[in-house]
């Protein structure tokens, strides 16, 4: 490993309004080195990487690249230097195809004309050493939250790159794709490529990283080699304090089935679905990217038209056609797209915890009793923000999805879909709101999790849906978990009937 | 102004029917509904010819009447009978209305050079607006004082042609000093306002010329509300309804009346005359009069201001 | 750390209850918003004389309550990312509907203006209906209806102005309580109801969420359409309403009346702030938004500027005024995080609760 | 499954290569688009004896020129998200100036008309400024400059209209090539060089980055401010030229030319399918926008439709082409996902390459 620092942050500082972002932040990345960068939500860390592709200025401090301090300009210099970035809330253009967002900025022309041919032979290269099997002549608001994040990371490779910044590359992705991943930067480190790698996931950060640095309201705790780190080393370090269980599961009584799904069919999409769910516990979807399993709790919820498929509630049946519909009836669905679903990025938070069920009466809003749940839901799940009036779009990311989180359980629906709620949570708080999700549970409530990501389910559910291909093709009890037959089942590799 | 008698017999038997399109400048004021309900009076008393009435909402509007225009030689219409928005903008259109055997009639306002194949049955705006200017400083009285106008849309040929022939006839009258103009774009409220605001500024003005209808009803409900109806003495142009009732109430001076009514119907007779028997009928000043408070029930001034089919009339007046 | 805060907050306003300090900081932050209005309006001070006769006031307040009151309207639809194009003509319709109802069917003048609010409400249905049924967007279903209803007036009405109203009717727009003309009023009352409406309201949260996000209003489980509907609703009300005191002040139905109003309207909103991307706007800065027009029109008449002089004066005060307006949002930002940027980041790290907090202290430090 | 795809594939439109399949069918999609003009279209041949005569043809074909090239310009800011509301004014002022130059200045008539479009363009500079630099809102900067231009319209030109012009200039609007008049000519070629510049250059592919994801265009390292720069300069430019065309047809300088031209341009664009959020749009629809309405009003012409109803009837054929064409898209949407919906995703699990995908298969069983 060279000793020779690619980039070098000196003394950083980054303030916003009302929040020190980042304070006195000083650290360096080596060529080939993969320099992880840990913390809660809100700890700075996306801050960082944006000073560092330019897309914010410094308030105090300089960064050095390549032994020149880097002057501020814009994006398209950070670029220049060599430095290219994955970044959480993605940068795609959604009318534009997978393509053209891939080139975008440095469409290669041929006397003004852009070259489109040679476009997209470069992007099927890209996608394929993202693993993504998309066709890059389509529109990119046409893909899913995980088929945009490959595409979001293929766009970074396609800067000529001496720095790759990866923040929270895999918060959607499962098992094998994230294996892909990494296979990827393995490449990368062997060209001689640094990257920052920023991920809630600490058994990934121990994995790949060669120093880690861990970080808290703004500072650098401590930089960490190889050989010292382990994942409940980081989390003390993280949060402060030591967390014993990451999966708080609390063992509650499984009662009556409160929903019923059955032969729930989208043309095209869901074919002949069923599943039930009983008060009390707490039922896993699993399935590969893609294989429905957002498109069958949407289905449920109304929140898409269904062809054919009974729903009952509580033994009656609903004939649902909207969302409000279900969230009358007591079904709530916490979408895996906090942007384009979850959030109304202008509203305080406040406004957005109580915005599917607002206290009052009539047309009336009761502000006061409004503003208590706010702040019990803030102080429930640690939502730090400098204000419940502050909008939401100025928070960090997995702050963010805490807001969503709060605004379902404040509604007190009687089934809950979650559909990736820990997509950027830090793991102090994801112990929290599995602790508030067995809680629920306790008290009658019925949860169906939707997780990519297997211990999460293993850990936290009585009974597994797998479903592939738009079917549910299996159903596991809890004595039966098992990662590898769930992996078996999903990709097809192992048929069992549902 | 004199008004010629004219009075074409015309034999009506086993004429083909005859259709005639006629455009105003704009639509939606009453002086142009009396010039429709001319042509179609003209219209309903001879038999075989229908009319078709058509025109763009803004007298400034000049591409969309010539685009309008050009849909009518387009259709194969027999007459087209028409006010030009703009002089000189219009005049190929007249000519090449007839290259496409369209009969042309020019109503209101003609085209400059105006085709000598091609009647115009009109006033002249610039010589009864310096009737209003004459008029205005009648009422004001020998003492003077400040007056304004309060013009419609700059730009508008009536428009221009209506101030300059206040400001023209304004020059025998040293005492009155024109102190603003303003215009209403053709919206009552707006005209409102902007008098309103006028008489803020100055609080002794005497006198306002109001260029057109609603120019002069925005000015009329202003002098209401700053409590000096009847003192500031206003001369208007056009004679509707309420207009005249602002005459008969005292809140104004007098109205310019023209005649738009013969305008229509002569201007339709015209176009059927020309087509029927291929005969060019005068040019025609249809005149204009000043309806004040003392005349209002005169018989040849009810003509101008409630023209009625029926009885195509003769009028006199200076 | 919660000390520090309520001390910090404390030394800002002191002695204050929570919420009548919310409401005072509220009034203040919205006043340094008129910043443009305050300074045109103290330069005509200065350059006439008749500029603050209470008269001329008055003459604005009257000039400007049209306006006012449908860009109020409009806000609401704005405010839902909407936008509603068809108010000048619902207006032009509203008012001579209304007017014929008393001219020619004998209505009494109450049941006359309800005639001409009830047609922009009607309107406003089917302005509604086509955006949330037929799922046009805003911008087609409201532009249609701007000719439909222009339309539409001059076949129901004729091409002429309705006369011969009750005398009494003049006294709707004319008419004045106390020293306050009725225009005026009617601005105070419509315009508290929607502030409080767009504050204390399920309507007024939903117009901002609808806005701000849509897909994740409709999740959350809000009956889009059906507040789509309403806001539709008010607004074209608010039009037959602004046509209905049109009508009075010249006492007649004009069908040619409101050409224009649209852009008028929707300027008042988008100057007072309000963004046409949805979910972001307010009452009081889009009443700002129209008396700024009102009152540089007005300035200009005073002044004896030529009509063109005056396009080219309220254009670029219209720039200059927005453009401060943000120069200001954003120094305004920037203060606060120099005075308690550094506290508040603190204040998180302790991973307490924050019951209240940087809105409050944000607005209270703009007052400082 | 593919196979399955593949069968269908094939069945439309056999044994073609790819690249030809695919503008084939973006061909066939675009006249679906154009339904409701074809449908009117044909509606007016049956109705009309006089619609289909060439010169009623070459007629709509000259009336449309300028809203159509208006519109082109305003395509490119509208898909920035952008809006240009000045173009009416600046269609005004290039006229005013660009005829000033030949009647006063003596001028030839090329570099006249060249001062015309340079006049837009100018003026396009100053609202890319006022957007970029001062960081107005669009909607802002051109609604004060639609004032700004107007009034000095009138300031420079004077009241009166200018005449007074070489006879040669009639033949920039009246003249013909063959049987092709010169504004239709204009039209094509500018819809053919904006064709190419969103399909094939940086400008467009960057004008629909920024109006779909500004904060990701800006990410990407696009020089966004040169670019919204260029999209105003360009809709100023054709303005220019649109109020040059304007003054060739009455050969005269209008000073109130293009009052409301705005609304007509932003219409043509909307009802053409393009988003007012920006990202969306194209210049075929454009045109068909712009054509359906110019149909729309010389039909109604033709069929001796006065005003009022052309009003209301204008209104409600917006409303039914804009709902028909979006009821196609859904149509078309749903029996994508029908047919094939899933069949990507399964591309993903059973990892099969999807060489073409979505897209053409999509515009495909539109054709079926
Ligand atoms: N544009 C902004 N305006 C105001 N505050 C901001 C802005 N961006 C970030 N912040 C604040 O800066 C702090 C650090 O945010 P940052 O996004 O860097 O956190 P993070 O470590 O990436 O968190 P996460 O794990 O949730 O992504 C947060 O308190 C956040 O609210
Ligand atoms: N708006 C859309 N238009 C067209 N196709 C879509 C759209 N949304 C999703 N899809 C397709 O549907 C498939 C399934 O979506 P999605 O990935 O959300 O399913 P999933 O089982 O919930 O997977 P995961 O939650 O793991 O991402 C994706 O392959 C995607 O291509
Ligand atoms: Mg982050
Ligand atoms: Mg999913």
């Amino acid at each position: 490993m060279a000793d020779e620092s690619l980039v070098e942050i000196r003394g950083v500082s980054k303030r916003f309004p009302g929040v020190q972002a980042l304070d006195d932040v000083s650290l360096d990345i080596r060529p080939g080195e993969v320099h992880a960068v840990a913390g809660e939500n809100g700890a700075g860390k996306s801050t960082l990487m944006k000073l560092l592709s330019q897309l914010e200025k410094p308030s105090d401090g300089t960064i050095v690249v390549e032994g020149e301090p880097m002057r501020f300009r814009s994006p398209r210099h950070a670029q220049r230097l060599g430095i290219a970035m994955v970044h959480q809330e993605f940068a795609l253009a959604p009318h534009l195809t997978v393509a053209e967002n891939l080139a975008l900025g440095r469409e290669r022309t041929h006397v003004g004309l852009i070259v489109r041919g040679s476009e997209k032979r470069n992007a099927r290269e890209l996608l394929e050493r993202v693993g993504l099997k998309v066709d890059p002549s389509r529109k990119v608001s046409a893909l899913s939250v995980a088929e945009q994040q490959r595409v979001e990371i293929a766009k970074a490779l396609a800067v000529d790159a001496k720095l790759v910044i990866m923040d929270e590359p895999t918060a959607t992705l499962t098992e094998g794709e994230i294996d892909d991943l990494f296979g990827l930067i393995e490449q990368l480190k062997s060209e001689g490529i640094a990257i920052f790698y920023i991920s809630h996931r600490l058994e990934e950060v121990v994995r790949i990283a060669d120093r880690v640095t861990v970080m808290r309201d703004g500072e650098v705790v401590e930089t960490l080699n190889k050989g010292d780190v382990d994942e409940s080393r980081l989390i003390t370090l993280m949060v402060g304090r030591e967390i014993d269980n990451l999966y708080p599961k609390q063992e509650c009584e499984i009662g009556d089935p409160i929903l019923r799904v059955e032969g729930v069919t989208r043309p095209g999409v869901l074919r002949d679905c069923s599943f039930e769910v009983r008060s009390g516990e707490i039922l896993g979807f699993a399935g590969v990217v893609g294989a429905g399993r957002t498109e069958l709790a949407r289905a449920v919820f109304a929140a898409d038209p269904i062809s054919a498929g009974r729903i009952e509630l509580d033994g009656k049946e609903l004939s649902l056609k909207s969302p409000r519909g279900a969230v009358a009836a007591g079904i709530g669905y916490l979408t895996e797209d906090r942007k384009g679903e979850g959030l109304a990025m202008q509203l305080s938070v406040q406004q957005n915890i109580t915005l599917a069920r607002i206290p009052g009466s009539g047309i009336w809003i009761d502000r006061r009793a409004e503003r208590r749940s706010a702040e019990r839901r803030t102080e429930e799940l640690d939502i730090r923000t400098p204000s419940l009036h502050r909008a939401v779009e100025a928070l960090s990311g997995g702050t963010q999805q805490k807001v969503v989180v709060a605004k379902w359980l404040e509604t007190e629906a009687r089934v809950l879909f979650f559909d990736e709620p820990t997509r950027g949570i830090d793991v102090g708080a994801k112990a929290e709101m599995f602790k508030l999700m067995g809680e629920l549970a306790s008290r009658g409530h019925a949860i169906v999790l939707i997780s990519s990501y297997l211990p999460e389910l293993t850990n936290m559910c009585d009974r597994i849906i797998v479903v592939r291909d738009g079917q549910t093709v299996g159903e596991l009890s809890r004595e039966e978990f098992d990662e590898e037959r769930i992996m078996a089942l999903a990709s097809g590799a192992e048929r069992e009937a549902a | 102004g004199v008004v010629k008698d004219h009075k074409a017999k015309i034999t009506l038997q086993k004429t083909p029917p005859i259709h005639i399109a006629v455009v105003p400048k704009s639509v939606g004021l009453d002086y142009w509904s009396k010039v429709h309900s001319g042509a179609t009076c003209a219209a309903s008393q001879m038999r075989g010819v229908s009319v078709t009435w058509n025109g763009v909402t803004d007298e400034t509007d000049v591409v969309d009447q010539l685009n309008l225009l050009n849909n009518y030689i387009a259709t194969g219409v027999n007459g087209l009978v028409y006010a030009a928005t703009d002089a000189t903008a219009m005049n190929e259109t007249s000519t090449s209305a007839q290259k496409a055997g369209i009969k042309v009639v020019s109503i209101d306002s003609g085209t400059t050079p105006q085709p000598k194949s091609v009647p115009l049955i009109a006033t002249d705006n610039v010589s009864a607006a310096k009737l209003a200017a004459k008029d205005l400083a009648k009422a004001i009285g020998p003492a003077g004082g400040k007056v304004a106008i309060v013009a419609f849309h700059a730009g508008s040929q009536t428009n221009d042609q209506r101030v300059q022939g206040f400001e023209e006839g304004l020059k025998k009258y040293p005492k009155l000093h024109l102190v603003g103009i303003q215009y209403s774009q053709n919206d009552y409220n707006t005209a409102l306002t902007v008098t309103s605001n006028i008489l803020t500024a100055n609080p002794d003005l005497k006198g306002i010329f109001a260029a057109n209808e609603s120019s002069d009803i925005g000015a009329v409900e202003a002098t209401r509300l700053a409590h000096k109806g009847g003192k500031v003495k206003i001369i208007g142009w056009d004679t509707s309804p309420d207009e005249v009732s602002g005459v008969k109430e005292g809140l104004v001076a007098g109205l310019i009346s023209q005649d738009p009514f013969r305008m229509g119907y002569d201007g339709v007779r015209a176009a059927a005359a020309l087509i029927r028997h291929q005969r060019r009928p005068g040019n025609e000043n249809t005149g204009a009069v000043m309806v004040t408070k003392s005349n209002l029930n005169n018989r040849t001034v009810h003509q101008f201001t409630s023209p009625r089919c029926g009885s195509p009339r003769q009028v006199d007046v200076g | 750390m919660s000390t520090n805060i309520g001390a910090l907050r404390g030394a800002v306003t002191p002695r204050l209850p929570e919420p009548v300090r919310d409401r005072l900081s509220d009034v203040v932050s919205q006043l340094a918003a008129a910043g443009g209005l305050i300074v045109v309006f103290i330069a005509l001070s200065f350059a006439s004389p008749y500029f603050l006769t209470s008269n001329n006031l008055f003459n604005i307040g009257v000039q400007v309550s049209i306006v006012a009151i449908v860009a109020m309207g409009q806000t609401l639809v704005i405010l839902t990312a909407g936008i509603d194009l068809s108010v000048g003509s619902v207006a032009g319709l509203g008012g001579i509907l209304g007017t014929m109802a008393m001219a020619k069917a004998g209505f009494p003048m109450v049941p006359g203006i309800c005639i001409g609010i009830l047609t922009g409400a009607a309107i406003g249905i089917v302005n509604g209906l086509l955006i949330t049924q037929m799922r046009l967007p805003p911008f087609i279903a409201t532009l249609g209806m701007l000719g439909v209803a222009r339309g539409l007036t001059f076949i129901v009405g004729g091409e002429n102005a309705v006369y011969g109203l009750p005398a009494s009717f003049r006294l709707f727009g004319e008419g004045q309580i106390g020293p306050i003309p009725m225009p005026i009023l009617y601005v105070i009352v419509i315009a508290v109801a929607i502030y409080l409406i767009l504050s204390r309201t399920r309507l007024g949260r939903y117009a901002y969420a609808i806005g701000s996000n849509e897909q994740a209003a409709r999740i959350s489980g809000i009956p889009i359409n059906r507040y789509k509907l309403a806001v539709y609703v008010i607004s074209g009300a608010l039009a037959g309403f602004g046509g209905m005191i049109a009508a009075s002040l010249v006492h007649s139905g004009q069908p040619n009346y409101g050409v224009g109003l649209e852009l008028n309207a929707i300027a008042a909103c988008v100057i007072g702030g309000a963004s046409l991307f949805g979910g972001v706007g307010t009452i009081g800065g889009t009443l700002i938004g129209a008396l700024l027009m009102a009152v540089i029109t007005n300035g200009a008449v005073l002044l004896n500027i030529t009509q063109y002089y005056q396009q080219v004066i309220i254009g670029v005060i219209i720039w200059v005024a927005v453009w401060w307006d943000q120069v200001r949002r954003r120094r305004l930002a920037a203060a606060t995080e120099q005075a308690h940027g550094r506290r508040s980041a603190d204040a998180d790290s302790d991973g307490e609760a924050q019951s209240n907090g940087g809105g409050g202290r944000r607005r209270a430090s703009a007052t400082a």
